[in-house]
């Protein structure tokens, strides 16, 4: 009976998330004007700002899962320091593809060496190698413990991503506030930013469930076959 | 072969790259097929009870 | 003092060494020199020491420097420090498609090489956009731009 | 019984890690040969415009350094591993701190060394000047060395315990020595170049932060990754 009532609450939340998604999305592309110099290509922001703040966040996540799992070793800690590394890239990959498109029509390129997007590419491809990592070490206990200390020194680059566009000249323009963007589109892009947070938060609880089952099927087995056990270095 | 070549020409005369919603179609197809692939890869990898 | 005492000082003295590293290159001006572009002024100001090298140049496009040739393949304008009259600026001379928010008073990023003729030949343009959003001002569509590109050279003197 | 200190146990490790090297001169040979065949390997690669090779020659440099520390770093540990003697140092009452300083420290040395070796090279074959002086060459040879050792050496000591671990070192190493190399390249050009914007010191002073950022973090992780 407890099972079934919260497997409808889960479903009435993804439900609502996607609802929450399809009414920021409206407002993004249909209900806000388009911008004075770029026209409609600025409602790309929609999706691009909160797509790349989902990033930055998840990443924030895995790195205090991090810290926390070497000062309490726990395979929920580690769970959702994998689940948040994995969807900082999903996340990561997609928003900046998003940037590259808007960039296009507004900058004239789609790629630019600057300090902003270099600090972008390097977090992508160290969390591409985070999770290599992990797939990697076969010794659940030494996996966790390496990732942890690989995910600590990764997040350094979150700070330096966040205040690049403040701390160097760069192509990429600072970050909005609302002083500086119309009230309708502000309106917008909260709704947007709430849209993909829901999104991120259902995303990161499917993968920390996927993780944790992981973990507990690998700790828990009674008797390997014999010759079936994989040989750790 | 003259052709291409005059469209791309073309474009430098017009003078600018035109923004449109063909760049926001891209984008918003490119973001929400993403995130849906994902989506069910993480119902695909979903944790099942075993069999005991 | 016992082995756990010092094994913590020695752990914060470490965290508080990685702590410099990270906020020397937040704050210790580095970036200042380390640049993604020059502005003009900066260029100028190192004399033939800037002739060659592939550099970028950054800044605003300057009011009423804007020229294109009849057949709109060439682009030529200045870059100034600022939109001031006066600012230190430098002739560019772009072969790239510019896009569709170009115009002046806009900042941009050009790449190229800058020369004795005192003229920035550049073949990647970029436009720098600031991080404000505005609505079309009621009764000029978000077309408007088009018209002042339509006639580029006449309005440019 | 007493522990030795940190300092004294690190000196020890150090040199027992250089007379290790000394005494397999092969390994070091080969790792010569191999960056000087990746030096030759860029030059063929670009084809003869001299004046394009002598421009990049700082990025050829650091290419060249990069890829060799990946096969000493991996070296390092796989004879540590073979003869199981990281098993045996922390049977040793000795803090493993120290292991990582004096691993890290021989490392730079070696990457160091071999990073000055190959400047006469790069004059031979790629005609650079040295227009700066020879005293900033090794300043910012000496210092990215460092900075390729210290993750170098946990990373190390990670992937060499683990399966694929030649694909994994640089999978994790080089996406967070980008900007170390990036700073390294770049003032290495310049001391190549001539330096007419006076870049130098910042580009030192950006890749001395990343030394104390890499060296701070590695010392406080790295009992954490040899720990049982």
């Amino acid at each position: 009976m407890e099972m079934r009532m919260r497997r409808r609450l889960e479903i009435a939340a993804v439900l609502g998330t996607l609802g929450i998604f399809a009414y920021a999305a409206w407002t993004g592309l249909v209900w806000a004007p388009p911008d004075r110099e770029m026209g409609d290509v600025q409602r790309i922001m929609y999706a691009h700002v909160p797509m790349v703040q989902m990033m930055l966040l998840s990443g924030t996540i895995n790195f205090v899962c991090c810290v926390v799992y070497l000062f309490r070793a726990s395979w929920k800690t580690d769970a959702l320091a994998e689940a948040s590394a994995e969807t900082a890239l999903v996340f990561g990959a997609i928003g900046t593809t998003l940037g590259a498109i808007w960039g296009r029509p507004t900058w004239g390129v789609y790629w630019a060496w600057d300090p902003r997007l270099t600090t972008v590419a390097i977090l992508l491809v160290a969390y591409a190698g985070y999770m290599a990592l992990r797939r990697f070490v076969d010794d659940p206990e030494r996996r966790a413990v390496w990732s942890a200390v690989t995910g600590i020194i990764i997040a350094v680059d979150v700070p330096i991503i966040y205040f690049s566009v403040k701390w160097w000249k760069s192509l990429h323009q600072v970050q909005s506030t609302p002083r500086t963007v119309d009230p309708q589109m502000v309106y917008a892009l909260r709704w947007n930013i709430t849209a993909f947070f829901l999104v991120l938060i259902v995303f990161l609880v499917a993968r920390y469930r996927i993780a944790l089952a992981a973990r507990l099927r690998e700790t828990t087995v009674p008797e390997p076959a014999p010759g079936a056990q994989q040989v750790v270095a | 072969m003259m052709n291409a070549l005059h469209s791309v020409l073309a474009a430098v005369g017009e003078g600018r790259i035109q923004g449109g919603w063909e760049y926001v179609k891209a984008a918003y197809a490119i973001c929400w097929t993403g995130l849906a692939l994902y989506a069910v890869s993480l119902w695909a990898r979903r944790p099942r009870e075993e069999p005991k | 003092m016992t082995s756990s005492t010092r094994n913590r000082l020695f752990a914060l003295g470490a965290l508080l060494v990685a702590g410099a590293g990270l906020a020397y290159v937040a704050f210790g001006n580095i970036g200042q020199n380390l640049v993604f572009y020059w502005t003009p002024g900066e260029m100028l100001a190192q004399g033939s020491k800037a002739y060659g090298p592939t550099i970028r140049l950054g800044g605003v496009v300057q009011p009423g420097s804007l020229r294109w040739d009849a057949a709109h393949t060439h682009l030529s304008f200045r870059v100034a420090d600022t939109d001031q009259p006066g600012a230190p600026s430098v002739p560019v001379l772009s072969s790239e498609t510019p896009p569709q928010m170009f115009r002046e008073r806009i900042g941009v990023v050009v790449e190229g090489t800058f020369d004795r003729s005192q003229t920035f030949t550049s073949s990647r343009l970029m436009v720098n956009h600031s991080n404000e959003y505005r609505p079309p001002k009621p009764g000029d569509g978000p077309d408007k731009w088009k018209t002042t590109v339509s006639a580029p050279t006449a309005e440019a003197r | 019984m007493r522990r030795p200190g940190l300092l004294a146990s690190t000196w020890v490790l150090f040199w027992k890690d250089l007379l290790l090297e000394w005494r397999s001169r092969a390994r070091v040979n080969a790792l010569v040969f191999f960056s000087l065949a990746t030096l030759l390997l860029f030059s063929f690669a670009l084809g003869p415009d001299t004046a394009l090779l002598r421009r990049n020659a700082g990025g050829y440099l650091w290419l060249a350094l990069l890829l060799s520390s990946v096969l000493a770093l991996g070296e390092s540990f796989r004879v540590e591993r073979e003869n199981s003697s990281l098993e045996g140092l922390r049977l040793v009452p000795v803090d493993t701190r120290s292991i990582f300083l004096a691993k890290g420290i021989a490392n730079a040395v070696l990457l160091a060394a071999l990073g000055v070796l190959l400047v006469p090279v790069l004059v031979a074959l790629l005609d650079v000047r040295i227009v700066l002086s020879w005293g900033r060459l090794v300043t910012i040879i000496a210092l990215g060395c460092l900075a390729i050792a210290a993750p170098g050496t946990l990373y190390g000591a990670i992937a060499s315990h683990a399966r694929a671990r030649d694909v994994l070192l640089p999978l994790l190493l080089f996406p967070i020595l980008i900007p170390a190399l990036v700073a390294a390249a770049k003032g290495t050009a310049l001391v190549f170049e001539g330096d007419p914007m006076t870049q130098f010191p910042s580009w030192i002073a950006l890749l001395g932060s990343f030394d104390l950022l890499y060296w701070g973090l590695g010392f406080v992780l790295f009992p954490r990754v040899v720990e049982e």
